[in-house]
């Protein structure tokens, strides 16, 4: 059965070499190999994820060759985030099709699915890597493919964006792969277990302390973390509208997951260094809450919008981890699964919303919710869950870190999580009232007609989940408590 | 601990990658920019290269009758994926500036910060 | 700015020169990984260049991701350049005029570099060399006889169709390779033990497979460029 | 003992299900108004058919969801949750009575009685919540329903007293998750017990810093004095909405969290011991009469009635904070008592508003000729609110002083008599205006109120009554609120 685990990241890439052959002619070809790709994927996510419960974690040997002189593909909890990576992808596919016909010419079109299919390739290798390397080049296959998603849109305003972005993520790539020739140097191989391991045991100072922060800062640039945040925005607000939701929800996750995954390397490290890295992100987790939502509230376009409430849910996430109690580490991962979720119903709704009335800014977006009534419903859960609302899935994550922040005996950060999520709501409040209690500014608004059903079925569905995610938020939290336990200061 | 003076190269690898890091950070033509990132990673792409380096070793190539000390294959290794990658960027980074100057006609970034 | 940058360099320098010495055998890089692959690597992977072993072997799936990667740039010009099939430029480049001695010292040399970077992708196993750099190099001779026999202009080298199949060559062999791998040693990407010709025959194939998808590539980017 | 019931989630569920209905199929008046009716109804009789049980003393519980994981969402009928459960369904269905009347020819009549049937819903389930979460979870969602009545006639007027009102309980929503988060990291449980969850041992600070952040978070729908402000200008809501929010669920939710705090968090006698309440008194005692002497310097009818629920509402937390078993049974029927008497006055102003179209107090005069009935109510409700015997005023105020000088505090009771002048001060001359003063400009033919607003105007000027006069006879609210005072204070 675990002969899956490679399939599931080749597949992917292998559709995304496929794509433009086949779709030369016909986008639709290549729309569907994606459709089957990702279908595939969340498949042998659910499949391996079952065993994964059933027996815990496993890793598989690439080639046969043993784990530190092959690569071993590592299947844990924390990879346990394929299923969602897999579903969430099929969504926006289904959902991009009407999307990409008004959004990207015709000719790139092709181009657009396979670089799609890359991208989802990219994340899912990532997530199941065992090996350090391994995880630097999945890295680049997603990151690649997304800097050129945010483009692919057209116009000025996404070429520079994403330019931008590239050269974040390209200078923090340098610096990840810097950390990783510093550890290979120090300890001879690249298997995370084997470089924990050795760590330990020769217990090197001062270029393990390099490695950590210059991975640390690595994946915080990737995470958009407050200080290294200045890419985001623009970035996912300028692209099309299923890539935003692909960016926010899934490749900004990508510095999260690779940091919980280098962590177990430097639990050996001396207290000191580690106990820096923690309180420095726990700080900078709750300054990016509030700066994120205090931005979001002077913008006026939706995206935009979303796209710093990104930020502030980093913000969350990073703190949860900063904070180095289980509780809040609980918190932490659970809200990175959930932010996926609820991000992805904001930006695919806000993507509707935008195709079928041309309109960005609140002003002209008035009235919505008579004319649009399902996707402005589908939008409302959205907010409703990622400001934390109790049912919603947002909540979990909130109501985990507060917990944790106040046993870990740290009340300020538990305030200022409360006082982020207070002003979310506000700029949500606008969102709201624009759309159900405005006269609609535009007339052309009166005329808009509800979103097409395969634009319309993803939203709702991913809504739904938001809802569902919350109520039933035991079953993640079961999932990841193993992986909770190993992190430092795990109970 | 062994004593400073011997990883010179080392050091010679982090100043090109500071320089590497000065021009992505100050210069304002995009191209420019660009540079500065394939020399940051040209640097890294040497120490990790060093790293494999054994004394008086030869290329871990076995013919018949080579022998000594190899040098590891495995930073090589790397290294050649590390190319690949830091080509494909640069590919796309100048594909972005090349649309970049036919939709604003310039590519300074001070000019084009205005222009969003 | 430079303080800055002054700044983060210091703790880079110290971290930096506590490492172990480059050069000395007792260093812990080559104490494990690299001193297994030198004493069997030969014998496990059948080829002598043990950089193409490492490549293609032992960590074969990084080379999956890594030609992958190289697609995915093609993949990512085309999506942001990629101009309109009607308005291709039919009329040439405002190039200067390529002089006729050019001309012909470049099509008596081609049939030499051409031979040359086959020689480099098929002996990667044996001699330096292998499947990237013998590409690169068939790429580049091939962008070089688009240029001067303006063959680039009304008529690629390579017609869009084929050239769509060869570019994906990179990855798809990857993956044949892994599958059948699969099916005769039982693992993704493992090579076949018994018949000792099988594992020779697979990494050929390899190299092959990587060497024309990235010649195709860079031939790609460059027709792309002129509206192709 | 405890018993697991079904009915007690099927209490709220009924709401939430009307109200689905109404937005699916509410185009249709006769529908939507049977749709209405017949839930509030038949969620009256389930409540009624719990009483004798919780009368007896049983206690009914349901277990729904185990929501964050040990916590859960959970339902608990406990006496004090009857009563508040008992009063605000009866009040339901004369509300849904007199708002079929009043909107008959307003806009967007589906969206109003869709949320209407929401807010009682969340009303019920705060009712029956059994611990602090679920408490939350329902106050929240309060707020959210609330809002869209209250910006119902989109007016920007209505839309900044919309904003002001989500500004006011949001911060109370905040501080009540902040509440929740220290009483769960101090007692490891929040579900209700008597006598209290939190112990000494935790630590003054914390102790105080959770007592403030929860009084303060229930005090801003319990309208106590420095955190009232949204109060006055949410009058803008139609007059229908204004009852429902100032006399049974927003208001009343505040406080009823308010209880729930003082008698089943942190407890009597923990209480006494800590000192906080003489602060609480203090704040209720102030509000109580600076909230009289504005309403006397108020015009409009609709600003008056708010200002004196204001003051009507510190009675109830007057009663609490003396925490003495007569004070605590006062609060109790206060709850109801004032309920009723509110609820009349907003029907009269509502059908004043609806036959003549005045809302200024001088312009009532005369309006006894010719409105007999409305008036009729009118007086009965105002001879409540000064606590002239045979009314249910009267009864608050007369265990009020009982429970005031059970605790030794006699100046309360000087209070009590100060208030009752300050009542008169601003009722009786309205009500001397509106019988013996000759009608003045009234068109011809104004005639008494429409039977649809005239008919529950009547029905809770009788209940006024009956809560005044039969204290003693079984099976009567006063009873009920008996068995619950028993039950939070062990009498």
């Amino acid at each position: 059965m675990e002969h899956w685990l490679p399939l599931v990241a080749m597949a992917p890439l292998a559709a995304a070499a496929l794509a433009p052959a086949l779709g030369r002619g016909r986008p639709a070809l290549a729309w569907g190999l994606g459709v089957i790709a990702a279908a595939w994927s969340l498949l042998a996510a659910v499949l391996l994820t079952r065993r994964l419960v059933l027996e815990g974690p496993f890793s598989y040997a690439m080639g046969g060759w043993p784990a530190p002189y092959g690569i071993e593909l590592r299947f844990d909890a924390l990879s346990a985030a394929t299923v969602f990576v897999a579903l969430i992808y099929l969504l926006v596919l289904v959902y991009s099709r009407r999307y990409a016909e008004a959004a990207i010419p015709a000719h790139r079109r092709s181009w657009y699915y396979s670089l799609l299919m890359v991208n989802l390739g990219g994340l899912v290798g990532f997530v199941c890597a065992g090996d350090l390397f391994n995880l630097f080049v999945f890295m680049e296959l997603a990151s690649v493919s997304s800097y050129a998603l945010v483009a692919a849109g057209g116009g000025r305003v996404a070429a520079l964006a994403a330019l931008k972005y590239l050269l974040a993520g390209a200078v923090s790539s340098v610096l990840i792969l810097f950390s990783i020739g510093v550890l290979h140097a120090l300890t001879g191989s690249l298997n995370i277990a084997d470089v924990a391991a050795r760590l330990a045991a020769t217990g090197a100072g001062a270029p393990a302390a390099l490695a950590l922060g210059g991975l640390t800062a690595g994946f915080m640039v990737k995470a958009a973390l407050f200080p290294l945040h200045l890419w985001l925005p623009d970035a996912h607000a300028s692209a099309p509208s299923p890539v935003s939701a692909i960016l926010s929800g899934l490749v900004v996750n990508i510095g999260i997951i690779g940091w919980l995954r280098i962590l177990p390397i430097f639990s050996g490290l001396e207290t000191m260094a580690l106990g820096m890295v923690y309180e420095a992100l726990a700080w900078l987790g709750a300054v990016a809450i509030i700066a994120g939502a205090l931005a979001a509230l002077f913008q006026q376009d939706i995206k935009l919008m979303l796209a710093y409430s990104t930020v502030s849910n980093i913000g969350y996430i990073v703190l949860g981890l900063g904070l180095a109690h289980p509780v809040a580490a609980t918190g932490a991962t659970v809200h990175v699964l959930n932010h996926a979720l609820i991000k992805s119903t904001l930006f695919l709704a806000a993507g509707a919303l935008i195709h079928q009335t041309g309109y960005r800014t609140l002003h002209d977006l008035r009235g919505a919710g008579r004319v649009m009534p399902w996707t402005c419903l589908a939008l409302s859960i959205g907010v409703l869950a990622v400001v934390g609302l109790p049912p919603t899935a947002g909540f979990l994550g909130k109501w985990y870190i507060a917990l944790g922040a106040l046993e870990a005996g740290r009340p300020v950060f538990a305030v200022a999580l409360l006082a982020g999520a207070l002003l979310i709501f506000f700029y949500y409040v606008r969102i709201l009232n624009a759309f159900y209690f405005r006269a609609p500014a535009q007339e052309r608004m009166l005329s808009v007609r509800e979103a097409p059903l395969s634009m319309l079925l993803p939203v709702l569905l991913l809504a739904a989940l938001c809802v569902l995610g919350g109520l039933f938020g035991r079953w993640p939290i079961d999932l990841l408590a193993p992986l909770v336990r190993q992190l430092p200061g795990g109970g | 601990m062994p004593s400073g003076l011997q990883n010179l190269d080392y050091a010679a690898f982090v100043v090109l990658f500071c320089i590497g890091l000065y021009m992505v950070l100050a210069r304002s033509n995009l191209v420019k920019k660009l540079l500065g990132l394939n020399i940051m990673e040209t640097a890294v792409f040497a120490f990790i290269v060093t790293s494999g380096m054994v004394d008086d070793g030869t290329a871990p190539i076995l013919g018949n009758g080579v022998a000594g000390p190899f040098a590891s294959p495995l930073p090589h290794a790397l290294i050649l994926t590390g190319i690949v990658v830091a080509v494909s960027i640069t590919a796309l980074a100048l594909a972005l500036i090349v649309e970049i100057h036919r939709q604003c006609g310039t590519i300074e970034a001070d000019e084009l910060k205005g222009a969003e | 700015m430079a303080l800055a940058i002054a700044a983060a360099a210091v703790p880079m320098l110290a971290g930096v020169m506590a490492l172990p010495r480059p050069g000395d055998p007792a260093a812990p890089v080559h104490a494990r990984v690299a001193a297994h692959v030198v004493a069997h690597g030969a014998e496990e992977t059948g080829a002598e260049n043990l950089v193409t072993a490492v490549l293609l072997a032992y960590r074969g799936y990084d080379t999956f991701g890594e030609v992958t990667v190289m697609f995915a740039a093609l993949a990512a010009v085309m999506t942001v350049l990629a101009p309109r099939p009607r308005e291709r430029s039919p009329e040439p480049a405002d190039g200067v005029a390529i002089s006729p001695v050019v001309v012909f010292v470049i099509r008596l040399l081609a049939p030499f570099i051409a031979a040359f970077a086959v020689l480099v992708v098929l002996r990667g196993n044996v001699s330096p060399g292998g499947g990237f750099q013998g590409g690169v190099m068939l790429g580049a001779l091939l962008v070089l006889l688009s240029v001067v026999t303006g063959r680039g202009n009304e008529r690629p080298l390579l017609e869009p169709r084929l050239a769509s199949w060869l570019q994906a060559a990179g990855p798809l062999t990857f993956t044949l390779v892994a599958l059948l791998g699969f099916a005769t040693a039982g693992a993704v990407l493992a090579l076949p033990a018994d018949p000792a010709w099988a594992r020779g025959a697979m990494l050929l194939a390899l190299e092959l497979g990587i060497g024309v998808g990235t010649a195709a590539i860079i031939l790609g980017l460059f027709l792309q460029m002129r509206g192709w | 003992m405890e018993v697991a019931d079904f009915r007690v989630v099927l209490a709220p569920a009924l709401s939430l299900l009307c109200a689905v209905l109404v937005f699916l199929l509410g185009r249709h008046d006769a529908w939507r108004a049977l749709f209405t009716l017949a839930a509030a109804v038949t969620k009256l009789l389930v409540i009624l058919s719990l009483l004798p049980g919780s009368l007896a003393g049983t206690v009914y519980s349901y277990e729904v969801i185990d929501f964050p994981p040990g916590i859960g969402i959970a339902f608990r009928a406990d006496a004090l949750g009857m009563f508040f459960a008992l009063v605000s369904s009866t009040l339901w269905v004369l509300t849904t009575v007199y708002a079929i009347g009043y909107m008959r020819d307003r806009h967007q009549r589906a969206r109003f009685f869709g949320f209407f049937a929401l807010c009682v819903c969340t009303t019920v389930g705060i009712a029956f919540a059994a611990n602090l979460l679920t408490l939350l979870l329902f106050y929240e969602l309060l707020t959210v329903c609330t809002y869209p009545l209250l910006v119902h006639d989109e007016t920007p007027a209505a839309l900044r007293a919309g904003r002001k009102y989500l500004a006011y309980t949001l911060s109370g929503g905040a501080l009540i998750l902040l509440g929740t988060v220290l009483v769960q990291h101090l007692a490891g449980t929040l579900s209700f017990a008597f006598p209290g969850v939190l112990s000494r041992q935790s630590g003054d600070a914390m102790l105080l810093l959770t007592f403030v952040a929860l009084v303060a978070g229930f005090g801003v729908k319990a309208a106590i004095m420095p955190l009232h402000g949204w109060l006055p200008t949410a009058m803008v809501a139609p007059t229908p909405v204004s009852a429902l929010l100032h006399a049974v669920a927003v208001v009343k939710a505040g406080v009823f969290g308010l209880l729930r705090v003082v008698y089943n968090i942190f407890g009597v006698d923990l209480l006494g011991e800590l000192g906080y309440a003489p602060w609480l008194a203090a704040v209720a005692s102030f509000t109580i009469l600076a909230a009289s002497i504005v309403a006397l310097a108020q015009v409009n009818l609709k600003r008056r009635l708010a200002w004196s629920t204001i003051s009507q509402l510190s009675y109830i937390v007057l009663g609490a904070a003396l925490l003495t078993p007569l004070a605590a049974l006062a609060a109790i029927v206060h709850i109801a008592n004032q309920a009723f008497a509110k609820i009349t006055m907003f029907f009269v102003a509502g059908a004043i508003e609806r036959t003549t179209g005045r809302t200024e107090l001088r312009e009532l005069a005369g309006l006894g000729r010719v409105m007999p009935w409305t008036m009729a109510a009118f007086t009965i409700a105002a001879l409540s609110f000064i606590g002239v015997p045979l009314f249910a005023g009267f009864v608050t105020k007369w265990y009020l002083s009982l429970g005031a000088l059970q605790a030794g505090a006699w100046w309360f009771v000087v209070l009590m008599l100060a208030s009752a002048l300050l009542n008169a001060a601003y009722w009786l001359p309205v009500v001397y205006l509106a019988w013996f003063r000759p009608p003045r400009g009234l068109p011809a033919q104004v005639r008494e109120a429409g039977l649809l607003l005239l008919v529950p105007t009547l029905v809770s000027a009788a209940y006024v009554l009956l809560l005044g006069t039969t204290t003693r006879t079984p099976g009567m609210p006063f009873s009920l609120a008996e068995a619950a005072v028993r039950f939070v204070t062990g009498m």
